[in-house]
C-alpha cells in the first residue's frame, strides 16, 4: 500500500477522504487529515461537527463508508476491531473518565499495561518486578502514589482523569487520542493537564479534541478545525482565529 | 466486622439446619394425617385447588362422624407449586416428616411419574383422581380417575353408533396422555375398518391460544363428505381458546361434534357455553347425574364453599370414591399401616355418585359407568348415554403393541404390576 | 332457532300457506287428528322416535308444528307420562301441543323432551322446510341453507315453489343451490344432474365439495363432471388458504401488537423492563369479567355495550395499578434495567396471586356481545368477527397512541424527558410527573390488551404469562423505541408463524420463528428499526 | 481498606468452606450412623433436600460469575442446568435396562408405548458413564459457545442480550416438549434405578450424591475464586464496569465474555447433572424462563458479586420456598415475590453485601449510646 509522498517521513496518521453517513446524515463528510510522527495536534470545532465520530473511525468502532485510514503509513485501520488497533499502539481517552470503578488504582493501571492480552495468558499471569516498577513510574507521574489502594471509583474527578491518561500511558501507545481532557477541572487542574501533554508528547503522538481554547493556547500547537464532517481550517491558534469562515461558524450560531 | 459477620454467616447456616429439622421433625401422633398434595400456585392451580377443596371437605364430614379407628383425621395441605421436581419432594416430606397414612393428589401425569418412585420407596399410599393414559400399574397408586377404556373407546363407539361418524380428528395436546389414547384411538378405529385417510392427528403445545389454523384443517377435513367428529384430549387452558373459535367460526355441534375427554363443568365455568351446545364430553360423572347421592354431595359442596353456584366435577368425585374407600379399607385393617391397606383396599366397594357402587380392582384401577354428555347453554351436561354396566379399568391397553400380553394384579400370589401372560413372567414383554 | 320477532298471527298464515303447499291437495280432516296425536306421542319415546316424530310433524301440517320444534332444541317442550306433549312459550305460558291452547297445569310427570345431536339436526332439516316460506329473508336464507344440508328429497316441491316467490337475490341463489343438492341426490336423470353440479360447482367452496365428493352412485358422465368441477374448486380452495394463513399470521400479530403495544412505551421509551406486564393485561381482563358480571346480574341489555364500558375501565384499573407501581418500586430504579427485571418479576408472582385469591384460580367467563361472536365469508375466508375486530382494534389503539406521542403536550414532554431527562427537567417539566404518567399509559393500554385477549382466550391467573415472552420478543425485535417497529414486528413475527404453521406445526413452526428471531438479533443487535444516533450510546 | 476487603472476602471463603465441609460431614455421619428414631438422627428426606439445595447453588454461582463480574445477565441459565440434566438422565434412563414397565431391554419405557423400535443415534453411547459426563459439561458448553459466540461476536448487549437467552431457553422448553424429540415430552425422564450400579434410593448412595454435590459446590467455588482473583478476573470486571474502555485497552472482549459464559454454562449442566438423581425427575418444565429468572433472583437475594452471596441467596431463598409451600401454601407467592421485591428495593447488595453494613451500623450505633450524646443519626442510604 503506498499513501502519500514516500519520500517525507511515513505519517503516523493518515486520514484521507472518509466519510461517515449514519441514516442519512453525514456525520464526516470526505474527511482528510495527517499527523506527523511525534507532532500534538489539537482539534477543535463546534458540537456535531464530527469530533467524536473522526475518533470512533480512527479507533475502528466505526467504519467509514469510504475513504482511507492508515497508521504509520501502510497498516490499514479500517480493516481492525478496536482491540487490534489499540494494541498496535493507538490510546483513546474518552470525553467522560472512563476508568474501572470498582478496581484500586492500582489494578486499572495493571490491567492497562501492554503485553498480555490473550484470555488464557492473562489467566495465569503473575506480576512481575518489571511491571511493579512500571506502575510505580506511572503512579508517580499521575500524582496518585498516595491513592494507589484506593477504588477508582472513590477518586475525585481529576484524579479519575489523571488515572485514565495514565492508563493510556501504561499502554504504551504510539498515537494518543485525548477527548476533552479538561472538561470540568478546575484551572489549576487544567494547567497541569496541559503540561502533562506537553511532557507525553515527548515521546508520542498527540491529538488532542477541546473545546477550552485557554487549554488549547496553553499546548501550542497547530490546530485543526473540524465543520460537519470537514476540516475548515487548519494551522497554527491565532492563524485560525483570525480565519472568517471560522469565526463565522463559531459566532453565526 | 468481617469476623463478625463471617460468625453470623457460620451461625446462620447452622441456624438454618437446625431449622428444617424443626420445622419437620416429629409431631405428636395423636391424629391420623392424610396429605393432601394439589398444586395451589402456578398453572396447575386452576384445576388441582378444587381438589385439595374437596379433600378438606371431606376429612371435615368424616371428622363429624368421629373420624376413623376413633381417630381424627388431620389434612396435611401442601403446595407442590405445578413444579414437578417439588412434587416429589413434597411427597418425601408428606411420607417421612409429616408420617401421613396416605397421600390424596397430582393432576398431570408428570407429577404421578414424579413422585411414583417416591411412593414405592417410602412405601405408601397415593390415590390418583384424575383420567391419565394407563400403561402404569404401581402397588403404591390407586387410580381412581378413568383409564383409556372407561372414557375414550364408550365415546367412539357412541358416536358411531349415534352420529354415524366415518371421519375423525385426534386433536390433542402434545403430551403424553392425549399421544397414548390418540394411538389406542387408531388402533381401535383401524380395527373398526376405518381407513388411514380418515384420520387426522393434531398435536399442539400446551396453552395453545391461537387455533385459527387447526379449527380451519377441521373444517377442512369435515368438508370431505362423511360425518366427521373430533375427538379432543386437549389439555385445561388452551381449551376455552379452542371452544371460542369454534363457536367463531360456527362449527356446530350439529355439524361436526366434538367429544372432549378433559372438559368438565369447571372448564365449561369459563366459557360462554350458548355456542357450544351439543358438543360432547365423556366422563364417569357428571354434576347434572340425577341421583339422591350426587344431589345431596353437591348440596353439601356449595354448602362447604359457600358459593351457591359453586359446580363439581369427575375428578372430584374420583376423591370422594377413593377417600371413602380408603376409609373403609382401613376399618377393614383395623390399621393405617399401608402394606395392610393396600391389601384391604383390593375388593373395597362403595358408593360412587352415579347411583352405582365402584370397585378397587386387583389392578389398583376402579370400576366405573361411562356417560356421555352434550353440553348445555347452562354449562351443565345433558347426559345422552349411559354404560349399561360398570367399566373395568385397563391399565395396560390392548390396543397398543407394547402392552398388550401385560397385566397387572395385587393380590397374593401374584403381586405383579406387568405380568406378561404370554411370556408368564413379571417384569414386562422382557424381548 | 331464532325467534321472530313479526307478529305471530302473521306468520302462523304464512305457515299454514307453506302446509297447504306442501301436503298439496289433501284436506285437513277429522282423520289427521288422529294422526297429530300419535305423531305427538313419539315425542316421549327414545330418540329413534323423536327423530320420527320430528319427520312426521314436518309433513303434517300441524299449525302448531313450528312452535313444537323450537320448544323442542330450547328444551321447553315437556312430555306428561300419558303420552301428552306441551310446550312453554318465550313468555313462560303452556300451551297443548296438538292445539296450541293455553293450558293451566303442567301434565302429570312431565319431562322435558330431550335433544341430541342427531335430534337437533332433524329439527334443523324440519324447520328449514317450514321456514322456506317464511317473510324474513334471513330465515327463509336460514333455510335454504338448511335443506341444502339435510338434502330432504320431501322438501323439493316447496323448494319450486318458494323459488318461484323469491326475490331477494341472496335466498334466490341459496335456494337454487338447494334445489341442485336435492337433484344431485335424488333419482333425477343425467342431464339434470350435471345442471345441478354445475350450480354446485359455481358455489365454489368446502361446503360444496362435500356435496359433490359424497354424491350417490354418480354415472360416469357425472362423475367426471363432478370430478372436473372438483379439481377447480380444490385449485380455488388451495389459493385462497394461502391467502388464509396470510389473514391468520396478520390476525395473531394483531394480539401479539396488542400485548406488546404497552411494552413499547414502558420499555420501549422508558426503558423499564416491566416483568408483570402481562399481569398489567390480566388485570385488564379481569376487569372486563367484572363489568359483564355486573351487567349480566343487574343489566343484561347492556351486554353489547359491555366492551366499550369496559374499555376506559379496563385503562383506569390497569393504569391506576401501572402508577402505584412506579410510585412505589420503580422510580427508585432508573438506570438499573436489570434490576427492574427482577423486582417486576417479583410483583408478577404477587398480582397472579393476589388475582388467584380475589377470584378464584379457575377460568372466569367472559362473553362475546353479538357484534364479536361468529363469521363471515369473503371469497374462500371465513372471517371471524371477534379476530376481526381485534385486528381492527390494535391498529386503532396504536395509532392514537402514536397522535398522542407527536401531537400532544404530554407526548412532548414523555420525548422530551426520555431524550434528556435534565434538560428537560430544567426547562420546568416535572420530569417524575411524566414517568410517571409514561408508566401508566404504558400499563393502561396493556390493561385495554386485556379487554381485547379476553375475547379470545382464558381469564385466568396465568393469562399475562402466555404473552409476556413474546411482547418482549416483538419490541426487541421491531427495535426498541419505535412504535411502528412494535408494528412490523408483531406482524412479521405473526405471519411468519401462521405461514408456517401448516408446513410444520404448530410446536416446530414456534422454535423455529424463535430460532430465527435469536439468529436476527445477532445480525441487528437493536432491531428492525434501531434508534440512531448518540442517545442509545450508553 | 484494600487490606481489610481481601482480608474480608478470604476469610469468608474460608468459613464457607468450613462451614460446607462441617455441614456435609455432620449430615452424613447423623444420616448414615444414627438410629432413625434419635433426636440427632438426619432424615434421609432432608438429606435429598439439601444436595438439591447445593445444586441449586452451583447454578446460583454460574449465574454469578457471569452477572456478577462480566456483567451479562443471563435468563437461559436454566436451558445448561437442563441440557446437563438430560445428560445424565438418558445415562440414568440407559441405567434401567429390562428393568423398565415393559421389560425392553434397551428402549425407555416412553419409546415402547410410543411404538418407537430403535434407539435413536442421539441416545447412543449414553450407557457408559464416562461418555454421559462427557456430555454434561460438553452439550451445555458447546450451546454456549455457540450462542455466545454468535451473540458477543456482534455486540448483543444488556437487556437484549438477557431476552434472546430467554428466548433460547424458550425455544429449548418447547422442543423438549414434543414428544417426537426422543426425550420423553412433557413427562420427561423419571423412574430411575441406579447410578453407577448402587440403587439411587439407599441412604447411602443419598448421601453419596449429597457430598458429590457439596464437593462440587466447593471445587466450582474454588474455581470462581481462583478465576475472578486472577487477573482474568480482573479483565472480567472491567469489562462489566467499562466494557469499551477495555476494548479500547487492546482486550478483546467477545474472547473474555465468551470463556466466562461457556465455563459458566458447563458449571450450570454440572449442577443439573448432579441434580437429577437426586429429585428422580427431569423434564422439559426445568427450561422455563421463570426458572431462569428465579436463579437470578437466588443471587440478587445472596449479592451479585459475592460467590458466597449467590451460594448463600440459593440455599435461602429455596429453604423458604420449602418451608412457605408447606406451613402458608395458599400465601407463599406473596412472600417470594414481596423477598424479591424487597431486596432489589432495600437490599441491592443482597444478604451478604447487606447485613455486615447492619452489624457496621449497630456497632457504630451502640458506640454511639455509650458516647455522651447520643445524636439523632441521619438515615444511612442503604446503597452505600
Amino acid at each position: 500500500m503506498q499513501i502519500g509522498d514516500t519520500s517525507a517521513p511515513k505519517p503516523i496518521l493518515y486520514v484521507d477522504g472518509v466519510t461517515v453517513t449514519f441514516d442519512g446524515f453525514r456525520a464526516l463528510n470526505d474527511l482528510s487529515l495527517v499527523i506527523a510522527p511525534g507532532e500534538m495536534r489539537a482539534i477543535i470545532g463546534p458540537n456535531g461537527a464530527g469530533k467524536t465520530t473522526m475518533m470512533d473511525v480512527i479507533t475502528g468502532k466505526t467504519r467509514p463508508d469510504v475513504g482511507t485510514v492508515a497508521f504509520n503509513g501502510d497498516v490499514d485501520l479500517t480493516k481492525l476491531d478496536e482491540a487490534a488497533i489499540a494494541q498496535l499502539g493507538i490510546g483513546r481517552k474518552f470525553q467522560k473518565p472512563t476508568v474501572f470503578e470498582s478496581h484500586t488504582v492500582r489494578d486499572n493501571l495493571q490491567l492497562a499495561l501492554a503485553g498480555l492480552r490473550k484470555p488464557f495468558t492473562v489467566l495465569f499471569a503473575k506480576e512481575t518486578a518489571k511491571e511493579r516498577q512500571r506502575i510505580d513510574e506511572l503512579l508517580e507521574l499521575t500524582k496518585l502514589t498516595e491513592s494507589h489502594g484506593r477504588l477508582a471509583g472513590d477518586l475525585s474527578h481529576g484524579q479519575k482523569q489523571w488515572l485514565e491518561i495514565g492508563m493510556l500511558l501504561a499502554q504504551e501507545p504510539a498515537l494518543l487520542l485525548v477527548d476533552e481532557p479538561v472538561a470540568g477541572m478546575t484551572d489549576a487542574e487544567t494547567a497541569e493537564t496541559a503540561e502533562l501533554l506537553v511532557e507525553i508528547n515527548k515521546t508520542r503522538s498527540v491529538v488532542v479534541v477541546e473545546h477550552d481554547m485557554t487549554f488549547v493556547k496553553a499546548l501550542g500547537v497547530k490546530v485543526t478545525v473540524l465543520h460537519e464532517g470537514s476540516v475548515l481550517a487548519e494551522g497554527p491558534l491565532d492563524q485560525v482565529q483570525a480565519n472568517e469562515r471560522v469565526i463565522e461558524v463559531y459566532l453565526g450560531r | 466486622m468481617s469476623t463478625r459477620f463471617t460468625k453470623w454467616l457460620a451461625g446462620a447456616v447452622l441456624g438454618a439446619t437446625a431449622m428444617v429439622g424443626a420445622t419437620f421433625g416429629a409431631r405428636a401422633e395423636e391424629t391420623i394425617k392424610i396429605g393432601v398434595l394439589h398444586s395451589l400456585s402456578g398453572t396447575m392451580a386452576i384445576s388441582e385447588t378444587t381438589l385439595k377443596d374437596v379433600m378438606l371437605m371431606l376429612i371435615d364430614e368424616q371428622n363429624k362422624k368421629g373420624g376413623v379407628l376413633g381417630k381424627k383425621l388431620e389434612a396435611v395441605v401442601v403446595d407442590p407449586a405445578s413444579n414437578w421436581p417439588l412434587f416429589a419432594e413434597k411427597a418425601r416430606q408428606l411420607i417421612s416428616q409429616d408420617k401421613v397414612s396416605a397421600v390424596f393428589g397430582c393432576w398431570t401425569s408428570v407429577s404421578r411419574k414424579s413422585v411414583l418412585p417416591v411412593f414405592e420407596e417410602l412405601n405408601n399410599i397415593l390415590f390418583y383422581p384424575v383420567q391419565y393414559e394407563g400403561e402404569e400399574s404401581s402397588r403404591n397408586i390407586f387410580y381412581t380417575g378413568a383409564a383409556p377404556n372407561q372414557q375414550a373407546i364408550p365415546a367412539v363407539d357412541y358416536l358411531m353408533a349415534e352420529e354415524g361418524v366415518k371421519r375423525w380428528v385426534l386433536a390433542g395436546t402434545d403430551y403424553v396422555y392425549p399421544r397414548t389414547t390418540n394411538k389406542i384411538l387408531e388402533a381401535y378405529l383401524k380395527a373398526k375398518g376405518v381407513a388411514a385417510d380418515d384420520i387426522m392427528i393434531n398435536y399442539t403445545p400446551f396453552g395453545h391460544s391461537d387455533w385459527q389454523t387447526i379449527v380451519a384443517d377441521i373444517k377442512k377435513f369435515g368438508s370431505a363428505g362423511k360425518k366427521t367428529a373430533v375427538v379432543s384430549t386437549i389439555n385445561g387452558d388452551a381449551n376455552v381458546p379452542f371452544y371460542k373459535e369454534l363457536a367463531n367460526q360456527g362449527i356446530k355441534a350439529t355439524d361436526i361434534p366434538v367429544v372432549a375427554f378433559s372438559v368438565g363443568e369447571e372448564e365449561l365455568a369459563g366459557l360462554d357455553t350458548s355456542n357450544l351446545v351439543g358438543h360432547l364430553a365423556a366422563w364417569n360423572y357428571f354434576m347434572s347425574v340425577d341421583v339422591p347421592e350426587n344431589a345431596e354431595f353437591i348440596k353439601k359442596w356449595q354448602a362447604y364453599t359457600n358459593n351457591p353456584k359453586r359446580v363439581t366435577n369427575d375428578p372430584m368425585e374420583a376423591h370422594v370414591i377413593g377417600f371413602n374407600m380408603w376409609v373403609k379399607a382401613v376399618e377393614k385393617a383395623g390399621t393405617t399401616d399401608p402394606d395392610k391397606v393396600i391389601d384391604a383396599l383390593i375388593g373395597v366397594s362403595v358408593p360412587n355418585l352415579s347411583g352405582g357402587y365402584s370397585t378397587m380392582m386387583p389392578n389398583h384401577h376402579i370400576t366405573k359407568p361411562v356417560l356421555i354428555g352434550e353440553i348445555k347453554a347452562d354449562g351443565q351436561f345433558d347426559i345422552v348415554s349411559q354404560t349399561p354396566g360398570l367399566i373395568m379399568g385397563d391399565e395396560w391397553s390392548d390396543y397398543l403393541e407394547g402392552s398388550k400380553d401385560l397385566i397387572s394384579d395385587w393380590r397374593a400370589p401374584l403381586k405383579c404390576g406387568n405380568f406378561n401372560v404370554a411370556t408368564g413372567k413379571c417384569g414386562g414383554s422382557g424381548k | 332457532m331464532v325467534i321472530s320477532t313479526l307478529s305471530r298471527l302473521r306468520r302462523l298464515c304464512l305457515i299454514a300457506m307453506a302446509i297447504l303447499t306442501l301436503a298439496g291437495a289433501g284436506a285437513i280432516g277429522q282423520a289427521r287428528a288422529q294422526d297429530v296425536q300419535d305423531t305427538l306421542k313419539l315425542f316421549s319415546g327414545s330418540y329413534d322416535d323423536i327423530q320420527k316424530g320430528i319427520e312426521a310433524l314436518a309433513v303434517s301440517g300441524q299449525p302448531t308444528a313450528i312452535e313444537i320444534l323450537q320448544a323442542l332444541t330450547d328444551n321447553r317442550l315437556l312430555a306428561g307420562a300419558d303420552g301428552s306433549l306441551v310446550y312453554k312459550d318465550a313468555a313462560g305460558a303452556l300451551h297443548d301441543a296438538a292445539t296450541g291452547t293455553v293450558v293451566a297445569a303442567e301434565p302429570a310427570g312431565a319431562k322435558p323432551v330431550r335433544a341430541n345431536n342427531r335430534i337437533r339436526r332433524a329439527v334443523e332439516a324440519a324447520l328449514g322446510q317450514l321456514t322456506l316460506v317464511s317473510p324474513d329473508p334471513a330465515k327463509r336464507l336460514e333455510a335454504a341453507l338448511s335443506v341444502f344440508k339435510s338434502k330432504d328429497q320431501t322438501a323439493l316441491p316447496l323448494i319450486e315453489t318458494a323459488l318461484a316467490r323469491e326475490t331477494d337475490a341472496k335466498v334466490k341463489t341459496a335456494l337454487e343451490r338447494a334445489k341442485a343438492a336435492l337433484v344431485l341426490y335424488g333419482p333425477g336423470e343425467e342431464p339434470a344432474k350435471l345442471a345441478a353440479v354445475e350450480v354446485i360447482a359455481a358455489q365454489g367452496d368446502q361446503d360444496a365439495l362435500a356435496m359433490l365428493a359424497a354424491t350417490p352412485s354418480p354415472s360416469p358422465a357425472l362423475a367426471a363432471a363432478i370430478k372436473d368441477a372438483s379439481d377447480a374448486i380444490e385449485g380455488r380452495l388451495a389459493l385462497w388458504s394461502g391467502v388464509q394463513s396470510f389473514y391468520y399470521g396478520i390476525s395473531l400479530g394483531s394480539v401479539l401488537l396488542l400485548a406488546a403495544i404497552g411494552l413499547a412505551i414502558t420499555f420501549g421509551v422508558m426503558g423499564v423492563i416491566n416483568m408483570a406486564h402481562g399481569e398489567m393485561v390480566m388485570i385488564g381482563a379481569y376487569t372486563t369479567f367484572v363489568v359483564q358480571d355486573i351487567i349480566r346480574n343487574s343489566a343484561p341489555w347492556l351486554f353489547d355495550y359491555s366492551l366499550a364500558i369496559a374499555l376506559p375501565l379496563a385503562f383506569l384499573v390497569s393504569g391506576a395499578v401501572g402508577i402505584l407501581i412506579e410510585r412505589v418500586i420503580i422510580r427508585f430504579l432508573y438506570g438499573r434495567p436489570l434490576e427492574t427485571l427482577l423486582a417486576t418479576f417479583g410483583l408478577s408472582l404477587v398480582l397472579q396471586q393476589a388475582v388467584r385469591s380475589l377470584f378464584g384460580p379457575t377460568n372466569r367467563e367472559v362473553g362475546n356481545p353479538a357484534w364479536m361472536s361468529g363469521a363471515f365469508d369473503l371469497g374462500g375466508l371465513t372471517l371471524t368477527y371477534n379476530r376481526m375486530w381485534i385486528i381492527v382494534f390494535s391498529i386503532v389503539v396504536l395509532f392514537v397512541l402514536m397522535v398522542v406521542l407527536r401531537r400532544t403536550a404530554f407526548g412532548l414532554q414523555m420525548r422530551a424527558v426520555t431524550q434528556n431527562r435534565r434538560m428537560a427537567g430544567s426547562m420546568g417539566i416535572r420530569t417524575n410527573w411524566v414517568d410517571m404518567l409514561t408508566f401508566g399509559l404504558g400499563s393502561g393500554i396493556a390493561g385495554i390488551a386485556g379487554v381485547a385477549l379476553s375475547q379470545i382466550d382464558n381469564v385466568s391467573p396465568n393469562l399475562g404469562q402466555g404473552y409476556i415472552i413474546d411482547s418482549f420478543m416483538v419490541v426487541v425485535f421491531g427495535g426498541v423505541g419505535n412504535l411502528w417497529g412494535t408494528l412490523v414486528g408483531a406482524m412479521t413475527l405473526g405471519i411468519t408463524n401462521k405461514l408456517l404453521e401448516p408446513v410444520a406445526g404448530a410446536v416446530l413452526g414456534k422454535i423455529f420463528v424463535l430460532v430465527a428471531l435469536v439468529l436476527f438479533i445477532q445480525r441487528k443487535p437493536r432491531g428492525l428499526f434501531p434508534q440512531k444516533g448518540r442517545a442509545v450510546e450508553r | 481498606m484494600i487490606m481489610k476487603r481481601l482480608f474480608g472476602s478470604d476469610a469468608m471463603a474460608l468459613w464457607f468452606l468450613a462451614c460446607l465441609l462441617v455441614v456435609t460431614v455432620l449430615v452424613g455421619v447423623l444420616n448414615l450412623a444414627t438410629p432413625a428414631d434419635s433426636a440427632l438422627h438426619v432424615p434421609t428426606y432432608l438429606v435429598a433436600l439439601l444436595g438439591k439445595y447445593l445444586c441449586y447453588a452451583i447454578l446460583a454461582l454460574s449465574i454469578d460469575l457471569v452477572w456478577g463480574y462480566v456483567g451479562i445477565l443471563s435468563l437461559g441459565h436454566g436451558a445448561f442446568f437442563a441440557l446437563g440434566g438430560y445428560a445424565m438422565g438418558m445415562y440414568l434412563m440407559r441405567q434401567i435396562g429390562p428393568r423398565g414397565v415393559y421389560g425392553d431391554p434397551v428402549l425407555p419405557d416412553f419409546m415402547v408405548f410410543l411404538n418407537w423400535k430403535e434407539l435413536p443415534w442421539y441416545w447412543l453411547g449414553f450407557d457408559n458413564f464416562l461418555f454421559a459426563m462427557v456430555m454434561v459439561a460438553l452439550v451445555p458448553g458447546i450451546l454456549a459457545f455457540v450462542f455466545g459466540y454468535l451473540a458477543f461476536r456482534s455486540r448483543v448487549t444488556g437487556v437484549y442480550l438477557s431476552i434472546i437467552t430467554q428466548a433460547m431457553t424458550y425455544a429449548l422448553l418447547l422442543a423438549f416438549f414434543r414428544n417426537d424429540m426422543g426425550f420423553g415430552g412433557n413427562n420427561g425422564l423419571t423412574d430411575f434405578k441406579d447410578l453407577l450400579g448402587f440403587n439411587l434410593q439407599t441412604d447411602g448412595m443419598r448421601v453419596a450424591l449429597f457430598a458429590a454435590s457439596a464437593l462440587a459446590l466447593a471445587l466450582c467455588y474454588l474455581l470462581c475464586l481462583w478465576i475472578t482473583r486472577s487477573r482474568f478476573g480482573k479483565v472480567l470486571i472491567a469489562v462489566r464496569d467499562a466494557e469499551s474502555r477495555t476494548r479500547f485497552m487492546g482486550y478483546r472482549v467477545e474472547g473474555y465474555k465468551l470463556a466466562a459464559f461457556t465455563l459458566s454454562a458447563v458449571m450450570a449442566g454440572v449442577a443439573g447433572a448432579l441434580y437429577v438423581p437426586q429429585v428422580g425427575i427431569i423434564n422439559p418444565g426445568e427450561f422455563a424462563p421463570q426458572n431462569s429468572i428465579e436463579a437470578v433472583v437466588w443471587v440478587a437475594v445472596g449479592g451479585r458479586g459475592t460467590l458466597v452471596g449467590a451460594a448463600v441467596g440459593a440455599i435461602v431463598v429455596n429453604f423458604g420456598k420449602t418451608v412457605f409451600t408447606g406451613v402458608l401454601p395458599e400465601l407463599w407467592l406473596f412472600a417470594l415475590g414481596g423477598l424479591f421485591v424487597f431486596v432489589t428495593l432495600l437490599m441491592p447488595k443482597g444478604i451478604v453485601g447487606t447485613v455486615p453494613q447492619l452489624l457496621d451500623m449497630m456497632r457504630s450505633r451502640k458506640a454511639q449510646n455509650a458516647g455522651e450524646t447520643a445524636k439523632p443519626e441521619a438515615p444511612r442510604p442503604a446503597a452505600e
